[in-house]
């Protein structure tokens, strides 16, 4: 049943009889041709992309729990393209591209909302960093800005430029960068994956990969053992636990990030903006709540909690950053798990088992990467090649050399 | 004779006293300090030493001693500050390491810090606005590292729950003394 | 219309009126009232507009929970959104705006939404606005998110002050109603260091709202009496107004204070509220429970409350809703309501209980077995409709409905760390499961022991146990008489059938209809519920809503409520400002400052001054006459390198590295070899990270056999020093060597250019000799100045001119620079800023924090060969990786304009002279770039493909983010002396 | 959290500098014929596990103590913390 506004129209005036699920429950088969573990937005893209662009008959995505309910339900919903490096500049593009047609493709409305991040700076060498991931942007085919002061001034003209301990010297710009509603993307890609046939099946747990002669041919799983051509793990935040299943170790770490939503609020901030000098990013959702977060709680963790230091740590750069949110309170704080990869950037990778591939180690980025994971992932199991876009995402990048570094942090993964 | 003029960590030529019902805040920039390391596999005859010298054994990890003309605490494993009258003792670390020789590293710490001693009955009602520094539960002489306005700060206990001396980087000292008198104004 | 609703007795200060504005219009009310109690005693009781519907909403609790009386508190830069009237303490001048609605809360334009919303279900949004594409931003979402939020901000900043501190005690106990009181004097008279928490402006929880009696006395009265016992023991710290937000991992518990809240105006100096952060050894949460609604037609019309808020009016604020309240309930405990009304003298038409066996009520007529199955009255409650037990239905007139659906215990902060609740059939609540928080018990009814007496006894023995745990002995109190009466009710949710919609979270506009459209399309998990229809998404967090929500699922789904899930709940447990959770630390003070020793002195001289980091160090230093800032730093350049500058570089990080193997040591964390370097010595060294990428640069002074001086970079000061003890602790545990920071100790000068050593001569004791021969290039050494001054010599240059770096202790640092300046002035000295240091390292193709930006290698750097291969040092294995070595790789060099005026710009990309300009022909990008005043044009540098191999070679610098493109041509990166003469000189 | 340093006792782990996987004091023989490898292995790969952990802490803001702490990632109970000098010389790590 396709949605629209038509349809509402109809469906109210009789009583609303006719909504179908948005997906089934369906039992599992026996096998597969093609079996995704977890449900999260990657593993429903991935599944999506597999039924609309390359005709796999019979998918099935394995979810644990809920479907949505990794970080694709708790983040904060940023979408942007605005990376510096190689690897990842291609890939990012095509993600951003593919959430402006998203709603369309999925018959969804998942609220993309291109209403710009701006990032800004305060010192000289910032400046120079941000012009030269500007002009990487532009000459990837991405778009941005450089604004001085008075640019920035003219967007927010609430943000603290009088009494700032590190002034505003102005941002960068990206306008095509914003929000979507992050559980509709579960939703749409889970609707638009049933729709074409895929078994979305959830409370099934994986707890162990049938491996033979190097060769995976299923999973077993807490609603028994279900065979599979090939077996694609999606499941950041615990990939690490997954694959150890298989006896691989990765170039991950799992941390905690926390977000935070204020009470709802008339409008205040239009787009995104993401402060210079201290840990702080906030953008409004269409509720009205003000949606803003920081950097990570530091140590390993599975716990999906965080604690106070952070908290405050956020909150002192975000009321340095603007002071008129003193008086607005914070509702609700949340914690996700990461999967921290070694050099901040992902995998889209085969991995040393046959028939067994790996999608993961998207830090605090992956919501942003969720079409374009979905559709290379996809690539890569049905065609056992890369995808063009996602060729640098390799698990053997370390022993090579050819770490995908935005920060330049090195092998610290807390530090991405 | 020197012909250069100091001034005090807050930048003025005498130091800073500010009053308050319940409290005194008082910059001091008369002592000198010097840390001292005992060398690996001389750490006895360094404490030997050094016992010698100060005329009281080096303190226990957490500890500190309280005396004349020397005090000192502890700071990190087998690492110490010492401290001393400046007027007499300008030269400490000098002394200190003519004092150990070979059996101790010293390095000269007056000028890296910044001192702010606190007393009066108020003390408790500002620290705990300050600093996680548990004041009820320490003794004399008696040193705790904390983050204190984002600053790794010593809170060295001079008297039980009256009076502490705040050592925090010397650089930071305005800083450090806006934190101490706000939070002044703020409790009492 | 003055106080029409108001009662005898309750606690408030009849002696103390104070005026107070509403949406507009005055009333007046007593001290001890809340801005709910007061209007409600003026006979208010629209006090709000919901979400989504823009429905007329009166007040539904007495508490924080509250879901519907959200107002704008305070005007200007104090405008307060979202505020509860429930615990706003009424305060002389109050003034408050009603929100989300226009043009007034009694008529408001929005609510036509409420007209359409069988257009407007549960997740409608994700069905449409889909085309035209771009009409999401430009029309459907500016319109929704006008609509959408509820308070406004006055986008001014917030002019209050808020504080941060810490506590410690033995026994942290959460909530001071019968529980908790009982708790403390049990910890309390032992001597334990007790705190005692209460979010209310008076301690007693229900024992304040009750007419129950303890022993011989009124509840409050006992309350009152234990708190008087408590705040004369120096071991218990009484917080009110203090909300425990947050259980954290090891005791760690955040609770926020307000202290300025109830005050017409804050103290000036004194915080509006405080964030403490209390560590515990053990904590008592005693937080109680939350009565719970019924959903049924139409039952969000303003006077339809929960019973025991009603309660809590009557009793503690003597005010009351309306002059007739029925009860609706499912239990015992709403008949209490009746008699509390008819005691006070309101009239109670009807008490409706759902139970065929319910008991008689005095007073009242008993409706058994019966459900209200309908609601009149557009801005406030007038009558209700009921279904009696026969069918019949019956309309009762009344102003208020108080409502009763049972008791949910206060389990929030046990779920903190991710604890699930259990599930109590007796109660038909969800209860604290077996995972608590560690050092964290739960008693009384937040625990599920509701009666009175079971709240005593529990927080007293709760506090016995906690305290053994400890290691001490305490002695529970005697306890007094009270009600102990049994939980007698019949799990009740939702009304069946009714024309009107039922709601379920009353703000977020969320009825059992939505609820069942989602389990229709199958978001059946707790979860995809909550997400779907937002219920429980409200600024209560669903302290109201959830339990109903779960329970009209479970009824869809034909599984119990624990199958069907629990939903736990996450900090705070109330909304804190965010300003509070910031405290002091914004503004000007979000870091501390830190000076260099010459700071006051450069003030005097007017220089400009720069963050580096938490540092501020002087930028430039204007001249008379000086308009544009090119001016003073070209001035700077050509002046130092003509004559002689000075410049503070006491922001380099300093270590003392000692001990027997120093030398060994640094041999291993330097990428280059250390081991025979001379005492009496300078070197440059490189530090790799373990990945074989340069993270800092600096040099290392042997000042003796067993003592270097170590100095890093401004940025990487911290890191290097604990990336070093990590070597010296975790690797290399026994070598003899010992690390101390002594950055701040020391005031270090740089004196650059030809005349350096004639200034130095001046200032440096007659018996220190500073010839070339007695002090070459990359000497170090102790040595005397200004009549006997111990300070440190070090002759290393940043700039490429004849140079030294000489430092003090950092009290003399003010004086020294006055001294170089005065013996300075006959060789015009200049003082020089982080500018012209920066054009000049440039000039020298020095790399700095541009270059060294975590992706580079040594052998980008063009400092490959320092890398040495003869030893063990941290990063040198990694660092001949395939991806790492690569011959033509990026290599660092030097950019000149090929048209001298064109500007040189830091992060352009560089692209061959001719052909595409894409990401695909990318060839390296400038890192720093900076107008040179002694080549007379803008020169770069920065990472070039194979750099080394194209000197000479043309490229275009594209900057297409600011439309530019400009030729360069490709040459060495020191652009003076290449050869290092002047070094030596 | 709070961290039971073995010298000083109970201490606020926002003193502390979290580095991670206490594997990192095991540094691999830069001569051996693996030595790459080793080195990757040692660098990039973790157990990451969900439960007990034993990783490294600074104590920056005191006594400048590296320690070896662990932790139940899932739950962050602490069962043991130790001086890393000491866990280094027991894992036989010297000069």
């Amino acid at each position: 049943m396709a949605y629209s506004g038509l349809r509402i129209i109809k469906e109210a005036l009789s009583g609303h009889r006719g909504w179908k699920p948005a997906w089934r429950d369906p039992e599992p088969k026996a096998h597969y041709d093609i079996v995704i573990v977890g449900g999260g937005g990657h593993g429903l893209a991935t599944a999506y992309y597999l039924a609309s662009r390359y005709q796999t008959a019979r998918v099935a995505v394995l979810e644990k729990g809920w479907i949505g309910g990794g970080n694709v339900g708790r983040n904060t919903t940023i979408v942007r393209s605005n990376y510096l490096l190689d690897g990842n500049q291609a890939f990012y593009n095509l993600s951003l591209r593919m959430w402006e047609d998203l709603e369309q493709d999925l018959n969804y409305n998942a609220m993309v909302s291109q209403r710009g991040i701006l990032n800004l700076v305060h010192t000289d060498a910032q400046r120079d960093a941000a012009r030269r991931r500007g002009n990487a942007m532009i000459l990837a085919g991405d778009d941005a800005e450089l604004l001085d002061t008075d640019g920035v001034r003219a967007l927010y003209p609430f943000l603290n430029f009088e009494n700032a301990r590190f002034p505003i010297k102005g941002g960068l710009l990206h306008r095509r960068g914003g929000t979507v509603r992050h559980d509709a993307v579960a939703w749409g890609y889970a609707r638009g994956a049933d729709r074409r046939g895929v078994d979305i099946i959830q409370n099934c747990e994986v707890t162990g990969f049938k491996v033979e002669n190097g060769t995976c041919l299923g999973v077993e799983t807490t609603r028994g053992f279900i065979g599979a051509g090939k077996v694609g793990v999606a499941v950041a935040g615990s990939s690490s636990r997954v694959m150890q299943m298989a006896g691989l170790r990765l170039p991950i770490e799992s941390h905690v990030l926390q977000a935070f939503v204020s009470e709802g609020l008339k409008p205040v901030i239009p787009g995104v903006i993401t402060y210079g000098a201290g840990h702080f990013y906030c953008s409004q959702s269409d509720k009205g709540g003000l949606v803003f977060g920081g950097d990570i709680d530091m140590y390993n963790t599975y716990a999906q909690r965080g604690n106070l230091p952070v908290v405050e740590d956020v909150l002192e750069s975000g009321i340095s950053l603007i002071p008129a949110l003193g008086r607005v309170r914070l509702l609700r704080s949340w914690g996700g798990i990461m999967d921290m990869s070694m050099d901040g950037s992902p995998f889209i990778d085969r991995t040393p088992i046959d028939g067994l591939y790996f999608n993961g180690g998207w830090c605090y980025g992956g919501f942003k990467a969720t079409p374009a994971s979905g559709l290379c992932f996809a690539h890569l199991m049905a065609t056992d090649t890369p995808h063009e876009v996602a060729q640098a995402y390799r698990l053997d990048r370390f022993r090579s050399g050819h770490m995908i570094d935005e920060k330049g942090q090195g092998a610290q993964p807390n530090l991405h | 004779m020197l012909n250069l003029k100091p001034i005090t960590a807050l930048g003025a030529e005498v130091p800073q006293v500010d009053s308050f019902d319940g409290l005194e805040i008082a910059e001091r920039a008369d002592f000198a300090l010097a840390s001292l390391a005992a060398r690996q596999g001389e750490e006895v005859l360094c404490a030997t030493k050094a016992q010698a010298y100060l005329g009281f054994a080096l303190p226990q990890p957490g500890q500190g001693s309280l005396a004349a003309p020397f005090s000192a605490f502890w700071m990190g494993p087998d690492q110490w500050m010492i401290a001393a009258p400046h007027d007499r003792h300008e030269d400490l670390a000098s002394h200190l390491k003519q004092a150990l020789g070979e059996s101790a590293s010293v390095s000269e710490q007056t000028d890296g810090w910044c001192r702010f001693d606190l007393s009066g009955a108020g003390l408790q009602a500002v620290l705990e606005r300050l600093c996680n520094a548990d004041l009820a539960s320490m003794a004399a002489g008696e040193a705790r590292r904390v983050r204190l306005e984002h600053l790794g700060c010593f809170i060295w206990c001079l008297e039980p729950s009256q009076s502490v001396a705040i050592l925090g980087p010397r650089s930071s000292a305005a800083s450090l003394h806006h934190a101490l008198v706000g939070a002044a104004k703020s409790a009492l | 219309m003055n106080q029409v609703n108001r009662l005898t007795g309750g606690q408030i200060n009849r002696a103390k009126e104070l005026n107070f504005r509403f949406d507009g219009r005055s009333f007046k009310g007593f001290e001890g009232d809340t801005l709910a109690s007061a209007l409600l005693a003026n006979g208010e009781r629209l006090m709000g507009r919901s979400f989504k519907y823009h429905r007329p909403r009166g007040v539904l609790t007495a508490g924080s929970e509250e879901p519907n009386a959200l107002v704008e508190l305070r005007q200007g830069n104090r405008q307060e959104p979202n505020t509860r009237a429930t615990v706003a303490e009424l305060f002389e001048g109050l003034e408050a705006k009603a929100q989300n609605a226009w043009p007034s809360l009694r008529f408001d334009a929005m609510a036509v939404n409420d007209r359409i919303s069988n257009f407007l279900t549960a997740g409608f949004y994700y069905k449409t606005f889909m085309w035209p594409k771009p009409f999401w931003e430009k029309v459907y979402e500016p319109i929704i998110r006008k609509a959408a939020g509820l308070g406004s901000i006055s986008f001014e900043d917030d002019p209050d002050l808020y504080d941060k501190g810490f506590l410690h005690c033995d026994l942290l106990i959460i909530g001071a109603g019968p529980t908790g009181l009982a708790a403390a004097l049990t910890a309390g008279r032992c001597g334990a260091r007790v705190i005692l928490a209460d979010e209310d402006f008076r301690m007693g929880g229900r024992l304040n709202a009750e007419t129950l009696a303890l022993g011989d006395a009124s509840g409050s009265d006992w309350a009152a009496e234990a708190i008087a016992e408590l705040a004369s023991l120096d071991n218990v710290r009484l917080m009110t107004r203090t909300t425990v937000i947050g259980a954290f991992d090891h005791g760690i518990y955040g609770a926020v204070e307000r202290v300025q809240d109830h005050l017409p105006q804050a103290q000036a100096d004194k915080p509006r509220q405080i964030l403490w952060r209390i560590y515990s050894r053990r904590a008592m949460l005693c937080a109680g429970a939350m009565e719970r609604p019924i959903a049924f037609a139409d039952n969000d019309r303003p006077g339809v409350m929960l019973a025991s808020a009603v309660r809590s009016y009557v009793n503690r604020w003597a005010a009351a809703p309306a002059q007739e309240i029925v009860i609706f309930t499912n239990n015992d405990d709403g008949h209490r309501t009746a008699a509390d009304l008819i005691a006070k003298g309101v009239k109670v038409p009807a008490v409706i209980d759902v139970r065929a066996d319910a008991p008689a009520v005095a007073g009242a007529e008993l409706l058994a077995g019966a459900e209200v199955i309908g609601t009149e009255g557009r801005l406030g409650l007038t009558s209700v409709t009921v279904r009696l037990a026969n069918g019949q239905t019956r309309k009762i007139k009344c102003g208020s409905l108080a409502v009763s659906g049972g008791w949910n215990p206060n389990v929030h902060l046990t779920c903190h760390q991710r604890g699930r609740p259990h599930w109590n059939a007796e109660l038909a609540a969800f209860v604290p499961g077996p995972e608590l928080p560690s050092g964290m018990t739960v008693a009384g009814a937040a625990n599920g022991q509701l009666s009175t007496a079971q709240a005593l006894a529990g927080g007293a023995s709760g506090a016995v146990a906690a305290l053994g745990d400890l290691g001490t002995t305490a002695k529970a109190i005697d306890l007094p008489q009270t009600e102990d009466a049994p939980i007698a009710l019949k799990p009740f949710w939702h009304v069946q059938g009714g024309k009107s919609r039922a709601w379920v979270d009353l703000q977020n506009d969320v009825t059992v209809k939505d609820v069942k459209l989602a389990h229709q399309e199958n978001f059946v998990s707790v979860e995809h519920l909550k997400r779907y229809t937002t219920l429980g998404m409200a600024t209560d967090q669903g302290k109201t809503s959830n339990m109903l929500g779960l329970a009209v699922m479970a009824e869809l789904t034909g599984k119990s409520i624990p199958e069907t899930g629990t939903t736990i709940f996450r900090p705070p447990y109330t909304p804190v400002p965010m300003g509070t959770m910031a405290g002091r630390a914004t503004g000007k003070h979000f870091h501390p400052t830190r000076k260099t020793p010459s700071h006051h002195w450069a003030e005097e001289q007017g220089a400009v001054f720069t963050e580096v980091g938490d540092w501020l160090r002087a930028q430039w230093f204007p001249r008379q006459g000086e308009t544009h800032w090119r001016q003073s730093v070209d001035r700077e350049v050509l002046q130092t390198r003509k004559s002689v500058g000075v410049c503070d570089v006491t922001t380099l990080g300093k270590i003392d590295v000692q001990g027997k193997d120093a030398a060994t040591f640094l041999n291993k964390v330097y990428a280059n070899a250390f081991a025979k370097l001379p005492v009496g010595k300078v070197r440059y060294g490189l530090m790799l990270r373990e990945d074989g990428i340069a993270y800092d640069d600096g040099t290392a002074a042997r000042l003796a056999e067993d003592h270097f001086v170590v100095t890093t970079t401004t940025a990487n000061a911290v890191l290097a020093y604990r990336n070093m003890e990590f070597a010296r602790q975790c690797l290399w545990p026994d070598l003899d060597v010992q690390l101390i920071s002594t950055t701040e100790a020391w005031a270090q000068y740089a004196v650059a250019g030809p005349n350096a050593r004639k200034l130095l001569k001046k200032i440096v004791d007659a018996d220190v000799d500073i010839s070339n021969e007695g002090f070459p290039f990359m000497a170090c050494g102790e040595i005397t100045l200004c009549g006997g001054l111990r300070a440190r010599l070090f002759r290393i240059s940043f700039s490429g001119e004849l140079a030294y770096e000489v430092a003090v202790p950092t009290r003399y640092g003010d004086a020294l620079v006055r001294a170089l300046m005065e013996a300075g002035e006959e060789f015009d000295v200049t003082p020089y800023g982080t500018e012209a240091l920066g054009v000049m390292r440039i000039e020298k193709g020095h790399a700095a924090g541009n270059e060294l930006n975590g992706t580079t290698t040594a052998l980008n750097l063009g400092l490959g060969r320092m890398v040495s291969k003869k030893k063990d040092c941290i990063g040198n294995t990694l660092s001949e990786r395939k991806g790492l070595s690569d011959a033509a790789g990026l290599r660092l060099v030097g950019f000149r304009p090929v048209k001298a005026q064109d500007p040189v710009t830091a992060g352009a990309h560089l692209m061959r002279a001719s052909g595409e300009i894409s990401a695909d022909t990318d060839q390296g990008y400038i890192t720093s770039a900076c107008f040179s005043p002694n080549l007379g044009c803008s020169i770069g540098i920065g990472f070039l493909k194979d750099g080394a191999n194209r000197m000479g070679e043309k490229l275009r610098a594209a900057n297409p983010l600011e439309g530019s493109t400009v030729e360069v041509e490709v040459v060495s990166a020191h652009f003076i002396d290449p050869e290092g003469e002047r070094l030596r000189a | 959290m709070m961290i039971d340093h073995p010298l000083l006792g109970l201490r606020d782990a926002q003193e502390f500098t979290y580095l991670g996987d206490a594997s990192l004091i095991d540094r691999p023989d830069w001569q051996a014929e693996d030595a790459q490898d080793a080195f990757h292995d040692y660098l990039y790969l973790r157990d990451n596990p969900a439960g007990a952990h034993r990783e490294l802490w600074f104590h920056e803001t005191g006594d400048r103590s590296w320690l070896v702490v662990t932790r139940n990632t899932l739950t962050h109970e602490i069962t043991k913390v130790e001086l890393a000098r000491d866990v280094a010389r027991a894992r036989g790590r010297s000069k």
